[in-house]
Protein backbone atom coordinates (compact mmCIF):
# COMPACT_ATOMS: atom_id res chain seq x y z
CA UNK A 1 0.00 0.00 0.00
CA UNK A 2 1.40 3.50 -1.09
CA UNK A 3 1.16 6.13 1.33
CA UNK A 4 1.56 10.00 0.56
CA UNK A 5 2.12 12.51 3.10
CA UNK A 6 1.37 16.55 2.69
CA UNK A 7 2.00 20.05 3.94
CA UNK A 8 3.21 19.95 7.39
CA UNK A 9 2.44 16.06 7.77
CA UNK A 10 5.02 15.60 4.83
CA UNK A 11 7.51 17.74 6.69
CA UNK A 12 7.08 16.23 10.05
CA UNK A 13 7.75 12.47 8.45
CA UNK A 14 10.20 13.37 6.27
CA UNK A 15 9.38 11.93 3.47
CA UNK A 16 6.54 12.63 0.58
CA UNK A 17 5.31 8.90 0.21
CA UNK A 18 6.45 5.86 0.94
CA UNK A 19 4.73 2.14 0.52
CA UNK A 20 4.02 0.30 3.62
CA UNK A 21 2.81 -3.31 4.59
CA UNK A 22 0.48 -3.13 7.56
CA UNK A 23 -0.28 -6.05 9.28
CA UNK A 24 -3.73 -7.75 8.73
CA UNK A 25 -5.53 -6.18 11.85
CA UNK A 26 -5.14 -2.78 10.31
CA UNK A 27 -8.52 -3.01 8.70
CA UNK A 28 -9.45 1.03 8.60
CA UNK A 29 -8.36 4.26 8.12
CA UNK A 30 -8.40 4.68 12.35
CA UNK A 31 -6.36 1.71 12.41
CA UNK A 32 -3.55 2.96 9.77
CA UNK A 33 -3.09 6.17 11.24
CA UNK A 34 -2.76 4.43 14.87
CA UNK A 35 0.06 2.02 13.71
CA UNK A 36 1.54 4.68 11.59
CA UNK A 37 2.23 6.65 14.84
CA UNK A 38 3.76 4.16 16.39
CA UNK A 39 6.64 3.55 14.01
CA UNK A 40 8.38 6.51 15.38
CA UNK A 41 9.06 10.07 16.37
CA UNK A 42 8.49 11.77 13.37
CA UNK A 43 5.35 9.84 12.43
CA UNK A 44 4.13 10.59 16.65
CA UNK A 45 4.82 14.09 15.90
CA UNK A 46 3.05 14.59 12.54
CA UNK A 47 0.19 12.41 13.78
CA UNK A 48 0.12 13.71 17.51
CA UNK A 49 -3.42 14.96 17.17
CA UNK A 50 -4.70 12.20 14.42
CA UNK A 51 -8.34 13.76 14.93
CA UNK A 52 -7.48 16.71 12.86
CA UNK A 53 -5.55 14.31 9.80
CA UNK A 54 -8.02 14.14 6.90
CA UNK A 55 -7.12 11.22 4.91
CA UNK A 56 -8.11 10.10 1.09
CA UNK A 57 -8.30 6.73 -0.12
CA UNK A 58 -7.21 6.30 -3.72
CA UNK A 59 -7.65 10.43 -4.23
CA UNK A 60 -11.24 10.39 -2.65
CA UNK A 61 -11.85 12.07 0.66
CA UNK A 62 -12.56 9.54 3.22
CA UNK A 63 -14.28 9.24 6.54
CA UNK A 64 -12.50 8.32 9.70
CA UNK A 65 -13.19 4.58 10.13
CA UNK A 66 -13.60 3.95 6.56
CA UNK A 67 -11.96 -0.11 5.46
CA UNK A 68 -9.03 -0.36 3.72
CA UNK A 69 -9.64 -3.41 1.49
CA UNK A 70 -9.27 -2.58 -1.92
CA UNK A 71 -7.23 0.36 -1.09
CA UNK A 72 -3.53 0.96 -2.97
CA UNK A 73 -3.06 4.57 -2.04
CA UNK A 74 -4.00 6.55 1.07
CA UNK A 75 -3.01 10.11 1.78
CA UNK A 76 -2.35 12.02 4.97
CA UNK A 77 -2.66 15.74 5.50
CA UNK A 78 -3.47 18.38 7.30
CA UNK A 79 -7.06 20.34 6.79
CA UNK A 80 -6.96 22.25 3.21
CA UNK A 81 -6.07 25.76 2.85
CA UNK A 82 -6.79 26.47 -1.03
CA UNK A 83 -8.97 28.42 -2.55
CA UNK B 1 -26.04 13.06 -17.28
CA UNK B 2 -25.82 17.14 -17.88
CA UNK B 3 -23.65 18.08 -20.73
CA UNK B 4 -22.70 21.48 -19.61
CA UNK B 5 -19.03 22.93 -20.92
CA UNK B 6 -16.39 21.81 -17.91
CA UNK B 7 -13.19 22.68 -17.14
CA UNK B 8 -10.95 22.16 -14.16
CA UNK B 9 -6.82 22.81 -14.52
CA UNK B 10 -4.30 22.79 -12.09
CA UNK B 11 -1.42 24.76 -13.18
CA UNK B 12 1.50 26.46 -12.12
CA UNK B 13 0.64 29.40 -14.49
CA UNK B 14 -1.43 32.69 -14.07
CA UNK B 15 -4.86 33.05 -15.54
CA UNK B 16 -6.31 34.99 -18.24
CA UNK B 17 -10.24 35.48 -17.19
CA UNK B 18 -11.26 37.38 -19.93
CA UNK B 19 -10.15 34.17 -22.62
CA UNK B 20 -11.27 31.61 -20.01
CA UNK B 21 -14.82 33.93 -20.30
CA UNK B 22 -14.68 34.24 -23.99
CA UNK B 23 -14.73 30.29 -24.11
CA UNK B 24 -17.76 29.99 -21.81
CA UNK B 25 -20.04 33.08 -24.03
CA UNK B 26 -18.78 32.88 -27.36
CA UNK B 27 -20.95 31.74 -30.24
CA UNK B 28 -24.37 31.74 -27.84
CA UNK B 29 -27.56 33.70 -26.91
CA UNK B 30 -28.32 31.93 -24.37
CA UNK B 31 -26.15 33.02 -21.85
CA UNK B 32 -27.60 35.86 -19.43
CA UNK B 33 -25.39 35.76 -16.52
CA UNK B 34 -21.22 35.64 -16.19
CA UNK B 35 -19.86 35.26 -12.59
CA UNK B 36 -16.41 35.11 -12.36
CA UNK B 37 -14.68 35.19 -9.00
CA UNK B 38 -10.94 35.72 -8.66
CA UNK B 39 -9.48 34.91 -5.55
CA UNK B 40 -5.92 36.72 -5.26
CA UNK B 41 -2.73 36.62 -3.26
CA UNK B 42 -2.97 39.46 -0.35
CA UNK B 43 0.39 40.90 1.21
CA UNK B 44 -0.96 40.88 4.34
CA UNK B 45 0.63 44.67 5.79
CA UNK B 46 3.15 43.99 3.46
CA UNK B 47 4.37 41.03 6.02
CA UNK B 48 4.14 38.42 3.21
CA UNK B 49 6.50 37.65 0.59
CA UNK B 50 5.27 35.23 -1.38
CA UNK B 51 2.84 31.74 -0.82
CA UNK B 52 3.97 28.48 -1.51
CA UNK B 53 0.88 26.25 -2.91
CA UNK B 54 1.37 23.05 -2.40
CA UNK B 55 -1.41 20.32 -3.98
CA UNK B 56 -2.08 16.57 -4.57
CA UNK B 57 -1.95 16.41 -8.00
CA UNK B 58 -4.23 14.29 -9.40
CA UNK B 59 -6.87 14.12 -6.89
CA UNK B 60 -6.87 18.19 -6.89
CA UNK B 61 -8.73 18.24 -10.24
CA UNK B 62 -10.68 14.98 -9.19
CA UNK B 63 -11.82 17.18 -6.47
CA UNK B 64 -12.75 19.98 -7.97
CA UNK B 65 -14.53 18.16 -10.69
CA UNK B 66 -16.81 16.55 -8.21
CA UNK B 67 -17.73 20.00 -7.04
CA UNK B 68 -18.48 21.07 -10.17
CA UNK B 69 -20.43 18.22 -10.93
CA UNK B 70 -22.42 19.19 -7.91
CA UNK B 71 -23.22 22.36 -8.85
CA UNK B 72 -24.43 21.68 -12.13
CA UNK B 73 -26.85 18.67 -10.75
CA UNK B 74 -28.06 21.43 -8.58
CA UNK B 75 -28.39 24.71 -10.27
CA UNK B 76 -29.27 25.12 -13.97
CA UNK B 77 -26.28 25.86 -15.39
CA UNK B 78 -24.58 26.66 -18.73
CA UNK B 79 -20.85 25.98 -18.44
CA UNK B 80 -18.61 26.27 -15.82
CA UNK B 81 -14.38 26.59 -15.35
CA UNK B 82 -12.46 26.37 -12.71
CA UNK B 83 -8.46 27.30 -12.43
CA UNK B 84 -6.07 26.52 -9.50
CA UNK B 85 -2.90 27.67 -9.50
CA UNK B 86 0.31 26.10 -7.10
CA UNK B 87 3.96 26.51 -6.75
CA UNK B 88 4.91 30.27 -5.98
CA UNK B 89 2.32 33.28 -5.62
CA UNK B 90 3.49 36.61 -4.73
CA UNK B 91 1.02 39.16 -3.12
CA UNK B 92 -1.24 40.57 -6.29
CA UNK B 93 -1.21 37.70 -8.12
CA UNK B 94 -4.33 35.50 -8.79
CA UNK B 95 -4.48 32.22 -6.96
CA UNK B 96 -8.18 30.58 -8.10
CA UNK B 97 -10.78 31.51 -10.99
CA UNK B 98 -13.88 30.08 -10.83
CA UNK B 99 -16.88 31.37 -13.95
CA UNK B 100 -20.31 29.84 -13.75
CA UNK B 101 -22.59 31.17 -16.79
CA UNK B 102 -26.48 30.52 -16.49
CA UNK B 103 -29.51 31.85 -17.95
CA UNK B 104 -30.51 34.25 -15.09
CA UNK B 105 -28.16 35.97 -12.30
CA UNK B 106 -29.71 34.06 -9.35
CA UNK B 107 -28.05 30.47 -10.06
CA UNK B 108 -24.72 31.91 -11.76
CA UNK B 109 -24.37 33.76 -8.18
CA UNK B 110 -25.00 30.77 -5.77
CA UNK B 111 -23.28 28.25 -8.00
CA UNK B 112 -20.02 30.18 -7.98
CA UNK B 113 -20.75 30.40 -3.97
CA UNK B 114 -20.85 26.97 -3.84
CA UNK B 115 -17.97 26.49 -5.81
CA UNK B 116 -15.99 28.81 -3.65
CA UNK B 117 -16.99 26.94 -0.20
CA UNK B 118 -15.62 23.91 -1.74
CA UNK B 119 -12.80 24.51 -3.07
CA UNK B 120 -11.73 26.13 -0.05
CA UNK B 121 -12.71 23.00 2.70
CA UNK B 122 -11.88 19.93 -0.14
CA UNK B 123 -9.54 20.29 -2.50
CA UNK B 124 -6.71 19.38 -1.91
CA UNK B 125 -4.43 22.30 -1.44
CA UNK B 126 -2.17 23.80 1.39
CA UNK B 127 -0.56 27.12 1.67
CA UNK B 128 2.66 27.82 3.40
CA UNK B 129 3.67 31.27 4.03
CA UNK B 130 7.12 32.84 3.31
CA UNK B 131 8.11 36.42 5.11
CA UNK B 132 10.02 38.97 3.64
CA UNK B 133 12.66 38.61 6.84
CA UNK B 134 13.41 35.46 4.97
CA UNK B 135 11.50 33.31 7.73
CA UNK B 136 8.91 30.84 7.11
CA UNK B 137 5.50 32.17 8.49
CA UNK B 138 4.33 28.47 8.71
CA UNK B 139 1.44 26.54 6.89
CA UNK B 140 -2.03 28.54 6.54
CA UNK B 141 -4.39 27.45 9.23
CA UNK B 142 -8.01 25.92 8.25
CA UNK B 143 -10.16 28.56 9.35
CA UNK B 144 -13.57 27.59 11.21
CA UNK B 145 -15.59 29.90 8.85
CA UNK B 146 -15.05 28.57 5.79
CA UNK B 147 -16.13 24.99 7.10
CA UNK B 148 -19.04 26.83 8.39
CA UNK B 149 -19.37 28.37 4.91
CA UNK B 150 -19.52 25.09 2.88
CA UNK B 151 -21.77 23.40 5.71
CA UNK B 152 -24.76 26.00 4.48
CA UNK B 153 -24.86 24.20 1.18
CA UNK B 154 -26.13 20.52 3.17
CA UNK B 155 -29.56 20.82 3.00
CA UNK C 1 -17.74 58.67 4.37
CA UNK C 2 -15.87 55.77 3.41
CA UNK C 3 -12.65 56.12 0.90
CA UNK C 4 -13.65 53.44 -1.94
CA UNK C 5 -12.90 53.49 -5.68
CA UNK C 6 -16.44 53.48 -6.91
CA UNK C 7 -16.97 54.01 -10.66
CA UNK C 8 -20.66 54.38 -11.77
CA UNK C 9 -20.96 54.56 -15.94
CA UNK C 10 -23.88 54.58 -17.98
CA UNK C 11 -22.83 54.15 -21.93
CA UNK C 12 -23.92 53.19 -25.03
CA UNK C 13 -20.87 51.39 -26.16
CA UNK C 14 -19.58 47.86 -24.80
CA UNK C 15 -17.66 47.29 -21.87
CA UNK C 16 -14.18 45.79 -21.29
CA UNK C 17 -14.33 43.31 -17.97
CA UNK C 18 -10.52 42.66 -17.73
CA UNK C 19 -9.66 46.86 -18.14
CA UNK C 20 -12.32 47.34 -15.63
CA UNK C 21 -11.22 44.96 -13.25
CA UNK C 22 -7.38 46.03 -13.56
CA UNK C 23 -8.57 49.54 -12.81
CA UNK C 24 -9.68 47.85 -9.13
CA UNK C 25 -6.72 45.68 -8.99
CA UNK C 26 -3.23 46.74 -9.83
CA UNK C 27 -0.64 48.37 -8.21
CA UNK C 28 -2.56 46.64 -4.79
CA UNK C 29 -1.99 44.00 -2.63
CA UNK C 30 -4.67 44.35 -0.12
CA UNK C 31 -7.67 42.74 -2.66
CA UNK C 32 -8.45 39.46 -1.52
CA UNK C 33 -11.78 38.42 -3.69
CA UNK C 34 -12.87 39.96 -7.08
CA UNK C 35 -16.49 39.20 -8.00
CA UNK C 36 -17.66 40.55 -11.47
CA UNK C 37 -21.24 39.91 -13.02
CA UNK C 38 -21.91 40.80 -16.62
CA UNK C 39 -25.19 40.05 -17.13
CA UNK C 40 -26.03 39.47 -21.64
CA UNK C 41 -28.78 39.77 -23.77
CA UNK C 42 -30.51 36.50 -24.48
CA UNK C 43 -31.94 36.05 -27.63
CA UNK C 44 -35.19 34.37 -25.85
CA UNK C 45 -34.68 31.02 -28.24
CA UNK C 46 -33.98 32.94 -31.29
CA UNK C 47 -36.94 34.81 -31.47
CA UNK C 48 -35.36 38.00 -30.03
CA UNK C 49 -33.52 40.41 -32.83
CA UNK C 50 -32.69 43.39 -30.19
CA UNK C 51 -33.27 44.84 -26.52
CA UNK C 52 -33.50 48.19 -26.72
CA UNK C 53 -32.64 49.95 -23.49
CA UNK C 54 -34.32 53.60 -22.23
CA UNK C 55 -32.73 54.96 -19.74
CA UNK C 56 -33.62 58.06 -17.70
CA UNK C 57 -30.26 60.23 -18.23
CA UNK C 58 -29.12 61.71 -14.72
CA UNK C 59 -31.22 59.36 -12.31
CA UNK C 60 -30.19 56.59 -13.60
CA UNK C 61 -26.27 56.88 -12.46
CA UNK C 62 -27.14 58.87 -9.34
CA UNK C 63 -29.42 55.87 -8.60
CA UNK C 64 -26.61 53.43 -9.29
CA UNK C 65 -23.93 55.20 -7.04
CA UNK C 66 -26.64 55.49 -4.30
CA UNK C 67 -26.87 51.73 -4.20
CA UNK C 68 -23.13 50.80 -4.63
CA UNK C 69 -22.71 53.33 -1.57
CA UNK C 70 -25.75 51.73 0.10
CA UNK C 71 -23.06 48.40 -0.42
CA UNK C 72 -19.97 50.08 0.65
CA UNK C 73 -21.65 51.18 4.16
CA UNK C 74 -22.59 47.57 4.09
CA UNK C 75 -19.70 45.48 3.63
CA UNK C 76 -16.00 45.69 3.50
CA UNK C 77 -15.54 46.40 -0.30
CA UNK C 78 -12.16 47.58 -1.40
CA UNK C 79 -13.71 48.80 -4.78
CA UNK C 80 -16.92 48.89 -6.97
CA UNK C 81 -17.51 49.80 -10.59
CA UNK C 82 -20.84 49.40 -11.94
CA UNK C 83 -21.91 50.14 -15.89
CA UNK C 84 -25.23 49.92 -17.49
CA UNK C 85 -25.28 50.41 -21.22
CA UNK C 86 -28.38 51.65 -23.10
CA UNK C 87 -29.59 51.89 -27.23
CA UNK C 88 -29.97 48.81 -28.47
CA UNK C 89 -28.50 45.81 -27.77
CA UNK C 90 -27.97 42.72 -29.79
CA UNK C 91 -28.58 38.75 -28.30
CA UNK C 92 -25.09 37.63 -27.20
CA UNK C 93 -23.86 41.12 -26.51
CA UNK C 94 -23.12 42.73 -22.66
CA UNK C 95 -25.67 44.93 -20.90
CA UNK C 96 -24.61 45.49 -17.51
CA UNK C 97 -21.43 45.05 -15.27
CA UNK C 98 -20.77 44.66 -11.77
CA UNK C 99 -17.25 44.72 -9.96
CA UNK C 100 -16.65 44.21 -6.43
CA UNK C 101 -12.96 43.97 -4.86
CA UNK C 102 -12.52 43.02 -1.17
CA UNK C 103 -10.08 41.30 1.18
CA UNK C 104 -12.55 38.48 1.97
CA UNK C 105 -15.02 36.50 -0.66
CA UNK C 106 -18.44 36.86 1.16
CA UNK C 107 -18.51 40.42 1.20
CA UNK C 108 -17.16 40.53 -2.78
CA UNK C 109 -20.07 38.21 -3.54
CA UNK C 110 -23.04 39.49 -1.34
CA UNK C 111 -22.34 43.06 -2.34
CA UNK C 112 -22.36 42.00 -6.24
CA UNK C 113 -25.77 40.27 -5.60
CA UNK C 114 -27.05 43.13 -3.40
CA UNK C 115 -26.00 45.47 -6.13
CA UNK C 116 -27.61 43.52 -9.23
CA UNK C 117 -31.02 43.11 -6.87
CA UNK C 118 -31.01 46.58 -6.42
CA UNK C 119 -29.87 47.68 -9.55
CA UNK C 120 -32.53 45.37 -11.68
CA UNK C 121 -35.51 46.98 -9.04
CA UNK C 122 -34.02 50.43 -8.53
CA UNK C 123 -32.36 51.63 -11.78
CA UNK C 124 -34.15 53.73 -14.31
CA UNK C 125 -34.19 51.53 -17.25
CA UNK C 126 -36.87 50.13 -19.08
CA UNK C 127 -36.01 47.14 -22.05
CA UNK C 128 -38.09 46.87 -25.19
CA UNK C 129 -37.93 43.65 -27.42
CA UNK C 130 -37.39 44.05 -31.00
CA UNK C 131 -38.69 40.50 -32.91
CA UNK C 132 -37.02 38.94 -35.54
CA UNK C 133 -40.44 39.45 -37.72
CA UNK C 134 -40.18 43.00 -37.18
CA UNK C 135 -42.75 43.08 -34.45
CA UNK C 136 -42.20 44.76 -31.41
CA UNK C 137 -42.56 41.98 -28.50
CA UNK C 138 -43.41 45.37 -26.42
CA UNK C 139 -42.32 46.20 -23.49
CA UNK C 140 -40.10 43.88 -20.96
CA UNK C 141 -42.66 43.53 -17.64
CA UNK C 142 -40.88 43.68 -14.12
CA UNK C 143 -40.55 40.53 -12.32
CA UNK C 144 -41.84 39.97 -8.80
CA UNK C 145 -38.88 37.31 -8.03
CA UNK C 146 -37.14 40.72 -8.79
CA UNK C 147 -38.88 42.80 -6.13
CA UNK C 148 -38.58 39.20 -3.73
CA UNK C 149 -34.60 39.34 -4.19
CA UNK C 150 -34.19 42.63 -3.58
CA UNK C 151 -36.60 42.91 -0.50
CA UNK C 152 -34.03 39.86 1.22
CA UNK C 153 -31.50 42.30 1.48
CA UNK C 154 -34.22 44.64 3.87
CA UNK C 155 -32.74 44.22 7.48
CA UNK D 1 -43.36 72.04 -13.10
CA UNK D 2 -41.60 69.78 -15.56
CA UNK D 3 -42.77 66.53 -15.70
CA UNK D 4 -40.99 63.44 -17.66
CA UNK D 5 -42.40 60.26 -18.89
CA UNK D 6 -40.22 57.03 -20.08
CA UNK D 7 -41.29 53.59 -21.42
CA UNK D 8 -44.93 52.82 -22.47
CA UNK D 9 -45.96 55.77 -20.35
CA UNK D 10 -44.00 57.89 -22.48
CA UNK D 11 -45.39 55.87 -25.42
CA UNK D 12 -49.07 56.42 -24.73
CA UNK D 13 -48.68 59.59 -23.68
CA UNK D 14 -47.04 60.80 -26.38
CA UNK D 15 -44.30 62.72 -25.58
CA UNK D 16 -41.02 62.79 -23.15
CA UNK D 17 -41.37 65.65 -21.55
CA UNK D 18 -43.86 68.49 -20.62
CA UNK D 19 -44.14 71.39 -18.73
CA UNK D 20 -47.40 71.90 -16.56
CA UNK D 21 -48.88 74.39 -14.16
CA UNK D 22 -51.27 72.06 -12.01
CA UNK D 23 -53.62 74.32 -9.26
CA UNK D 24 -52.46 74.90 -6.08
CA UNK D 25 -54.50 71.71 -4.84
CA UNK D 26 -52.68 69.20 -6.15
CA UNK D 27 -49.53 69.05 -3.29
CA UNK D 28 -49.06 65.26 -3.97
CA UNK D 29 -47.98 63.14 -6.44
CA UNK D 30 -50.47 60.99 -5.95
CA UNK D 31 -53.33 64.45 -6.62
CA UNK D 32 -50.83 64.88 -9.69
CA UNK D 33 -51.15 61.60 -11.32
CA UNK D 34 -55.48 62.02 -10.91
CA UNK D 35 -54.74 65.78 -12.30
CA UNK D 36 -53.17 64.22 -15.27
CA UNK D 37 -55.31 61.15 -15.87
CA UNK D 38 -58.00 64.15 -16.30
CA UNK D 39 -56.41 65.66 -18.91
CA UNK D 40 -57.30 63.62 -21.92
CA UNK D 41 -57.69 60.33 -23.55
CA UNK D 42 -53.75 59.65 -23.76
CA UNK D 43 -53.24 60.89 -20.19
CA UNK D 44 -56.06 58.47 -18.81
CA UNK D 45 -54.49 55.46 -20.67
CA UNK D 46 -50.76 56.22 -20.21
CA UNK D 47 -52.40 56.26 -16.05
CA UNK D 48 -55.14 54.02 -16.06
CA UNK D 49 -53.38 51.78 -13.19
CA UNK D 50 -52.09 54.58 -11.37
CA UNK D 51 -50.90 51.68 -8.98
CA UNK D 52 -48.33 50.72 -11.06
CA UNK D 53 -46.93 54.11 -11.99
CA UNK D 54 -43.44 54.83 -10.18
CA UNK D 55 -43.12 58.58 -9.58
CA UNK D 56 -39.37 60.25 -9.59
CA UNK D 57 -39.34 64.01 -7.92
CA UNK D 58 -36.17 65.30 -8.79
CA UNK D 59 -34.66 62.26 -9.94
CA UNK D 60 -35.16 60.68 -6.71
CA UNK D 61 -37.99 57.70 -6.41
CA UNK D 62 -40.70 59.17 -4.27
CA UNK D 63 -43.38 57.30 -2.79
CA UNK D 64 -46.92 57.82 -3.14
CA UNK D 65 -48.33 60.85 -1.30
CA UNK D 66 -44.83 62.36 -1.57
CA UNK D 67 -45.54 66.36 -1.55
CA UNK D 68 -44.77 68.37 -4.48
CA UNK D 69 -43.19 71.18 -2.55
CA UNK D 70 -40.30 72.61 -4.08
CA UNK D 71 -40.31 69.91 -6.32
CA UNK D 72 -38.63 71.14 -10.21
CA UNK D 73 -38.78 68.22 -11.79
CA UNK D 74 -41.54 64.92 -11.65
CA UNK D 75 -41.04 61.66 -13.70
CA UNK D 76 -43.81 58.69 -14.23
CA UNK D 77 -42.65 55.58 -15.37
CA UNK D 78 -43.95 52.16 -15.36
CA UNK D 79 -41.97 49.62 -13.00
CA UNK D 80 -38.24 49.57 -14.26
CA UNK D 81 -36.43 46.72 -16.10
CA UNK D 82 -33.00 47.25 -16.28
CA UNK D 83 -29.91 44.95 -15.22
Amino acid sequence: MKIRYFAWVRERIGKAEEVVDPPPEVATTTDLLLWLKSRGEEYDWALERPEVIRVACDQVHAAPGTPLAGVSEVALFPPMTGG
Amino acid sequence: MVDVPLTVRVQREAFDVAAETARLTEGRTDVGAVVTFTGLCRSEGGELAALELEHYPGMAEAEIERTARAAIERWPLLGVTAVHRHGRIAPGEPIVLVITTSSHRVAAFEAAEFLMDFLKTRAPFWKKEERHDGTTGGWVDARDHDDAAAARWEK
